[in-house]
């Protein structure tokens, strides 16, 4: 088992890599759905089989499909990755890279003195989340669902077409607030 | 969940069943007064529904939430700042384009964010105010949505708001991991035969600092502060400004007050160094800033500093410090962005302090409310503001926090320069082509009471600050 | 079920924060921008996840599920208006937004 | 009745906050109505509570009203509470009552100008201050009332500000009253830290218990206030502003410049009697600046040519004389004399405003002449107020209250001859330069002809005041004519007793009459002067007499001294060291913070992966702070 671990953890961390490298976003986002599923086996073998349900079915299903729709509307093409392509030169990795270097070593030292294992053991199934999920997360829930409903509101509010024509276009920009 | 905690969670529950009533509301009629109304009579419901749970607290409403006076006294605030911003609102949006009923809903829902904020006493809690917060914040920052400058600062919010959360989150991830536990309480608490401040906590802390910076724009978390102040509409602004970022503090104040600081710990170490660059850097960043609301963006930034002096000082009388000038900073910034909101409801034109030269003569009463809340920002007597910071500064030098003090009078010495620069613009001769063409009404019933509302609670609490002393005393002190 | 020692999982849990990051920092692409917030807080959600497990808790889960749900509503949003604003420039390019000191 | 006291001051500050707030959309008999009646309504409430406390004292002789405590904080407790006692009965009284009079006349006088609903606001404000300077019952809230009364002086004396002699005026009064005030700020500095306490009467307590007698801090405490009294009431060497306060509306100079913020200092000192007490040799010096000035001031009173002025020297002359009162110990007598004069200078100012107001704007009194048929009203009135400052025996207020001063001057263990003699030389000068004023103005041939007459307003004000300046004095009538002194009884509650030397009804009669002859002589060398015009001629033609008119045009040229002795020299060094190293630190200091936010602005540049940059960057220094430390 622990080896299923370590293979789910590699794929996921090079998946993860070339989501964040590739210039083509469908092929990004294909690898996301790729490390999302390694991380879903993750979750399966560390015992938490409803959680590793949900990362395949709310974040690889429900979630990345909603970056492909937007994807869709947006209708990139080959000039995208062409741009994409401009946009990320070498050195433009260099920076970023450094000071994420940075805070990874920090974290390695900070993790490097911590102890400890899992327990092994059965792990905790759907019921023991359900039970604790209505029950002193009750509350929780209920917020959520007030997130969510946050959520909503806000996209279908920005979300909304509006027939505009090239003027107005311009004026948006000037920050001009168009009267009807 | 028993009955008692549905009666002591009824302001939470008012907020978000007016949420839903706002929708359902929308969905049968569009009305911008009606949702306006519905709005201000359950935010007004909330506050008094706070005044009645009162005698019910403190009570812990299951894992969750804990409302005692302290969150109980904030939530009040928050409630009362929300009426605020509805009746700002009311006035701006009544001039502007179609589908403005949304905001009234955002509005709530941020609020419902805040009010569980403040009350929140475990992780899963504060994550989920400060996300129901956030997530209506990206739509109220972009509201304008067929304005460029709104629609980039809530692309800037989103990725910036949405980027410290997951180092929130992982803060908190690495506290549970270390403590196995994610109350307050129990997470901050020493066990027995567990070193007190193990790497891992340590570094959860530095997160959860981080993301909590986030939201109070402090220094180096600060930069998205005026992109965000000057592309978002006025009242999501004033908004932001007050609500957002007290909510914030509070919640930071009863965290570390839970930790017990102990002054010359690297924990206060950090605090205090990011509280010192905090008011150096905000208020010598709005020093030659020539928009209004960048101003007002980096004064925040500034007015944030110094309200972490009150957490570094630690005890009774920083709570009530902290307190008192939460209230005052309330009054002021909401007053301040409610005539920013007028004025550009109004009179259009650009947001330069230029553009505001003869203000006062145009509309002396919204001129003189701007001084009034301006002098305030700055602490000057007989303003709510200078009793604030007079308050501040005593809790600094209470627990003999020098350098922190002479920090703060020295940077807000700084803080004078600008907003003076904008009084006396306000003063100054009017253009020729304005002169006369002043616009009436200058402001509307709603906006009206508001801002004269909150112009007389400023000068209230500047000059007779008693009551209300008394009243925080009595909330957060014990 | 595995026994690997925690600080392997959180490790790895940092390694995909880190790249996440890495990503917000270095795209210029909206979208990837995006994409890379949902990395960072997949790993965080996986930290919790580790931390839950080595406690023999169910928190650990639920937090996870209420950041799926943050991630949603999050998503959701920030999709819509990174359409508003791909309509209003004709591009997705974050550092050809305007503000700052104009 | 008493706990309505902070009705008194709170009244005109809303009338002022109404005015202000609303002004522009009032017409102008609206702003009058408020200006007016809210004084009005103060007044009526100082006489309800003058009564309430003459015929109910309350125990101990004094009211204090706690409003609240402002910022309570420990070892600090800065309370707005207010103090009701003898002393400041009667002020309050005096105040309101001329206030509310004085707001009559200038309904009526300033009507038409174009600053009317303006006026109305500072005047009421001014009445606001000074009510709340003499009730207050602390020093800081004194303080207050100090600043405020200051603040309406400097904006009424600019009142005309498009002038810019004006605004000079406003700005010279300002300048030098702010020595003065310069001196109370230390002078509370010193009695907090000294003593603990900024609450007058607990500080005096403190102060008589602590501190010896001519200890250093009593000495230092003392002369310090007495600085700034100097300032306030214009007194040498601080009495330069007063002439040239002249150039506000008359109704200004009226309440402000001669009825009440100028006695602003007498009352601080007579507040402040303990500290004095301690001070032996302050309270001397108060006695010599005060029989300096009047006699100076009185001399400069003899030659000016501009009705005003002669009024604004013979302000600075009278205040002196209430200074020589306190000097010697008599607080009642001062207070006493300020009441009188609060009635006959007003008077004296409002009549003149009127001439003015007639001669459309002329100040020169040789211009005027031969009004006293032209203007039978105002002439009555305004020989009452110069016989009253000319203190003629018997039938006006001055008599008495000048009498009393002299009297104590010379029964007082620390009066002497020589403060009596310069009290009395000062009450031969008044006499003479007081009628000079009416047989000038009103005597010998019509030059000008007058133009519009005073109305019911200004006449109803005048008349008022007339009465008062006449029968104000029986209240305190000496003991030798009839045993009468409800006033100084009254004072005596809360001020300490005079301690004096007894003398004889015999030598006190000698000294009214020989008061009272020099007042008559007085007015006698007027007459002879005003029929013998050549006689004048031939005294100013040489040279002693030219050289001393000048000098006495000039007000004894101190203007001059000062502008040579200070304002140059003071000019002059600061244009030599314009970049000296204290302002090249201040400029160093802007300079940074300007170039440092230059430098941090940069930052703000709207990219977003910067922002995103920066937080990451605060996460690993944090983290760093935190854990690896």
């Amino acid at each position: 088992m622990n080896t299923v671990f370590y293979i789910s953890a590699a794929v996921a961390i090079l998946s993860t890599a070339m989501v964040i490298s590739r210039l083509n976003a469908i092929h990004a986002l294909l690898y996301m759905i790729v490390s999302l599923l390694a991380v879903a086996m993750i979750f399966f073998v560390m015992g938490a089989p409803f959680i590793a349900a949900l990362e395949v079915i709310v974040y690889a299903g429900a979630i990345m499909v909603l970056f492909v729709f937007a994807m869709m509307m947006l209708n990139l093409g080959q000039e995208a990755v062409e741009r994409e392509r401009n946009w990320l030169s070498p050195a433009s990795w260099a920076g970023p890279v450094t000071l994420v270097a940075v805070l990874f070593a920090e974290f390695i030292w900070i993790v490097s003195r911590t102890g400890g294992s899992l327990p092994g053991g059965g792990g905790l199934g759907p019921k023991q989340v359900g039970i604790a999920l209505l029950g002193q997360y009750l509350v929780g829930v209920e917020l959520a669902s007030m997130l969510l409903l946050a959520g909503l509101v806000g996209a279908y509010h920005i979300g909304r077409r509006m027939p505009r024509t090239g003027e107005e276009n311009e004026a948006s920009r000037a920050g001009i607030s168009i009267k009807q | 969940m028993v009955r008692g905690d549905f009666f002591i969670l009824l302001p939470l529950i008012i907020t978000g069943g007016a949420a839903v009533a706002v929708m359902l509301l929308i969905s049968f009629r569009r009305s911008h007064l009606a949702t306006a109304t519905v709005t201000l009579v359950a935010l007004g419901a909330a506050v008094i529904s706070v005044i009645c749970v009162a005698a019910a607290a403190p009570r812990q409403a299951s894992a969750l939430l804990i409302l005692d006076s302290y969150a109980l006294f904030y939530m009040g605030l928050i409630f009362a700042a929300g009426c605020a911003v509805t009746m700002i609102a009311y006035d701006y949006f009544e001039r502007q384009t179609d589908h403005r009923e949304e905001f009234y809903l955002l509005l709530l829902l941020a609020t419902l964010g805040s009010a569980v904020l403040v009350s929140s006493n475990h992780f899963a809690s504060l994550f989920l105010g400060l996300e129901i917060l956030s997530v209506s914040l990206y739509a109220l920052i972009a509201f304008h949505r067929e304005r460029l400058p709104s629609v980039e600062a809530g692309v800037r919010y989103l990725i910036l708001a949405a980027a410290s959360s997951a180092f929130l989150l992982f803060g908190m991830a690495l506290i549970y991991l270390e403590r196995g536990d994610m109350t307050f309480f129990r997470s901050t608490q020493i066990a027995s035969g567990v070193p007190a401040w193990s790497p891992l906590l340590l570094a959860g802390t530095a997160l959860l600092i981080v993301g909590i910076g986030f939201k109070l724009a402090l220094v180096p978390f600060h930069m998205w502060t005026p992109d965000i102040y000057e592309g978002a509409p006025p009242p999501a602004t004033a908004f932001i400004a007050s609500v957002s970022k007290g909510a914030a503090f509070v919640l930071l104040l009863r965290y570390v007050t839970l930790f017990g600081l102990h002054s010359g710990s690297v924990q206060s170490a950090a605090i205090a160094a990011i509280a010192v660059a905090s008011m150096f850097f905000g208020n010598l960043l709005a020093l030659r800033e020539e928009k209004v609301r960048r101003v007002l963006a980096y004064s925040s930034i500034a007015h944030m500093g110094y309200l972490l002096v009150a957490i570094l000082a630690a005890g009774p009388l920083a709570a009530v410090a902290a307190g008192y000038y939460l209230v005052a900073y309330f009054t002021s910034i909401i007053g301040s962005f409610g005539i920013i909101s007028v004025r550009e409801g109004r009179e259009g034109g650009g947001d330069a302090v230029s553009d505001y030269r003869g203000y006062a003569w145009r509309h002396p009463w919204l001129g003189g409310a701007f001084t009034a809340m301006l002098l305030s920002l700055a602490g000057i007597p007989i303003t709510a503001g200078f009793v604030g910071k007079f308050y501040l500064l005593a809790a600094g030098l209470e627990s003999s926090l020098r350098l922190l003090v002479v920090v703060l009078v020295a940077s807000s010495a700084i803080g004078l320069f600008y907003y003076l620069r904008i009084i006396i613009t306000l003063y100054g001769p009017p253009e020729a082509e304005r002169q006369g063409a002043a616009i009436t009404p200058a402001v509307s019933l709603a906006g009206g009471v508001a801002l004269t509302a909150l112009t007389f609670l400023l000068i209230w609490f500047g000059a007779y600050p008693a009551p209300l002393l008394r009243l925080i005393q009595a909330m957060v002190g014990g | 079920m595995i026994t690997v020692p925690i600080e392997h999982v959180i490790l790895m849990a940092a390694i995909l924060f880190s790249l996440g990051l890495t990503g917000v920092l270095a795209r210029r692409n909206v979208l990837f921008i995006l994409l890379s917030i949902e990395v960072m807080l997949n790993a965080a959600g996986i930290a919790f996840v580790a931390a839950g497990a080595r406690w023999a808790q169910a928190d650990g889960q639920i937090m996870f599920l209420f950041i799926l749900t943050m991630a949603a509503a999050e998503v959701a949003v920030g999709l819509a208006i990174i359409l508003q604003y791909y309509r209003h420039t004709g591009t997705l390019d974050v550092d050809a937004m305007g503000g700052g000191r104009r | 009745m008493l706990s309505l006291l902070w009705l008194i001051p709170l009244l005109p500050l809303a009338g002022f906050l109404s005015i202000v707030l609303g002004g522009g959309r009032m017409r102008g008999s609206m702003v009058a109505l408020i200006a007016v009646g809210v004084v009005g309504l103060s007044a009526a409430m100082a006489a309800a509570v003058a009564i309430r406390f003459i015929y109910l004292p309350p125990a101990g002789n004094s009211f204090t009203q706690t409003l609240w405590t402002w910022i309570p904080a420990t070892g600090f407790m800065p309370e707005i509470s207010l103090r009701l006692d003898a002393l400041s009965l009667v002020m309050v009284t005096v105040i309101t009552f001329v206030a509310f009079l004085i707001l009559l006349y200038s309904a009526e006088f300033m009507g038409g100008d174009e600053g009317y609903a303006r006026f109305f606001a500072w005047m009421d404000l001014f009445v606001a201050s000074m009510l709340v300077l003499v009730l207050a019952d602390n020093f800081l809230l004194l303080y207050l009332g100090w600043e405020g009364v200051g603040m309406c002086s400097f904006l009424l004396i600019g009142f005309w500000y498009r002038d810019s002699a004006n605004a000079r005026a406003a700005r010279k009064a300002f300048i030098v009253t702010r020595i003065g005030d310069a001196a109370f700020v230390v002078a509370l500095f010193l009695i907090f830290t000294h003593l603990g306490t900024l609450t007058i009467q607990e500080a005096a307590a403190r102060a008589s218990r602590e501190w010896p007698v001519g200890s250093g801090l009593a000495v230092a405490a003392a002369a310090l206030m007495l600085a700034a009294a100097v300032g306030k009431s214009a007194q040498l060497p601080l009495q330069t502003w007063l002439p040239d306060a002249m150039a506000g509306p008359t109704p200004v100079s009226a309440l402000i410049h001669a009825a009440t913020m100028v006695t602003a200092g007498v009352y601080l000192i007579a507040r402040a009697n303990a500290f004095f007490t301690l001070a032996p040799f302050v309270q001397w010096l108060v006695a010599v600046i005060g029989a300096v000035t009047l006699l100076l001031a009185a001399f400069a009173a003899l030659v000016q040519c501009d009705i005003k002025r002669v009024l604004a020297y013979s302000t600075m002359s009278q205040v002196g004389y209430m200074f020589l009162a306190l000097g010697v110990g008599a607080w009642s007598a001062a207070i006493f004399h300020f009441m009188v004069h609060a009635f006959f200078k007003s008077l004296l100012f409002l009549g003149a405003g009127a001439v003015i107001m007639a001669l459309h704007e002329e100040h020169d009194i040789f211009a005027m002449g031969g009004l006293r048929r032209a203007l039978p009203g105002t002439f009555w009135a305004f020989l009452i107020g110069a016989a009253s400052l000319a203190a003629l025996p018997v039938v006006t207020a001055g008599f008495y209250s000048k009498d009393l001063i002299l009297l104590c001057d010379w029964t007082s263990k620390s009066g002497s001859v020589w403060l009596w003699a310069a009290g009395l030389a000062g009450a031969f000068l008044t006499a003479m330069y007081a009628f000079r004023l009416v047989f000038i103005v009103f005597f010998g041939e019509l030059r000008t002809k007058p133009g519009r007459k005073p109305g019911f307003r200004m006449g109803a004000a005048l008349a008022v005041l007339a009465f008062f300046s006449l029968s104000a004095g029986f209240i305190q009538i000496p003991p030798d004519i009839v045993n009468f002194s409800p006033l100084s009884e009254l004072l005596e509650t809360s001020l300490p007793r005079l301690s004096a030397v007894s003398v004889g009804t015999q030598t006190e009669a000698l000294l009214q009459a020989v008061a009272g002859l020099a007042g008559l002589a007085g007015i006698f060398f007027a007459w002879f002067f005003f029929r013998h015009p050549a006689l004048v001629e031939r005294l100013v033609l040489t040279p002693l007499g030219s050289a001393f008119r000048r000098l006495w045009l000039e007000g004894w040229c101190f203007d001059r001294a000062y502008d040579a002795l200070f304002v140059r020299p003071y000019i002059r060094l600061a244009e030599i060291n314009k970049d000296d190293c204290i302002d090249l630190l201040n400029r160093t200091l802007a300079r940074a913070c300007e170039s440092m936010h230059y430098l941090l602005i940069g930052t703000q540049n709207g990219r977003v992966r910067q922002y995103a940059a920066a937080v990451t960057l605060g996460a690993i220094v944090i983290i760093a702070l935190m854990v690896l430390l």
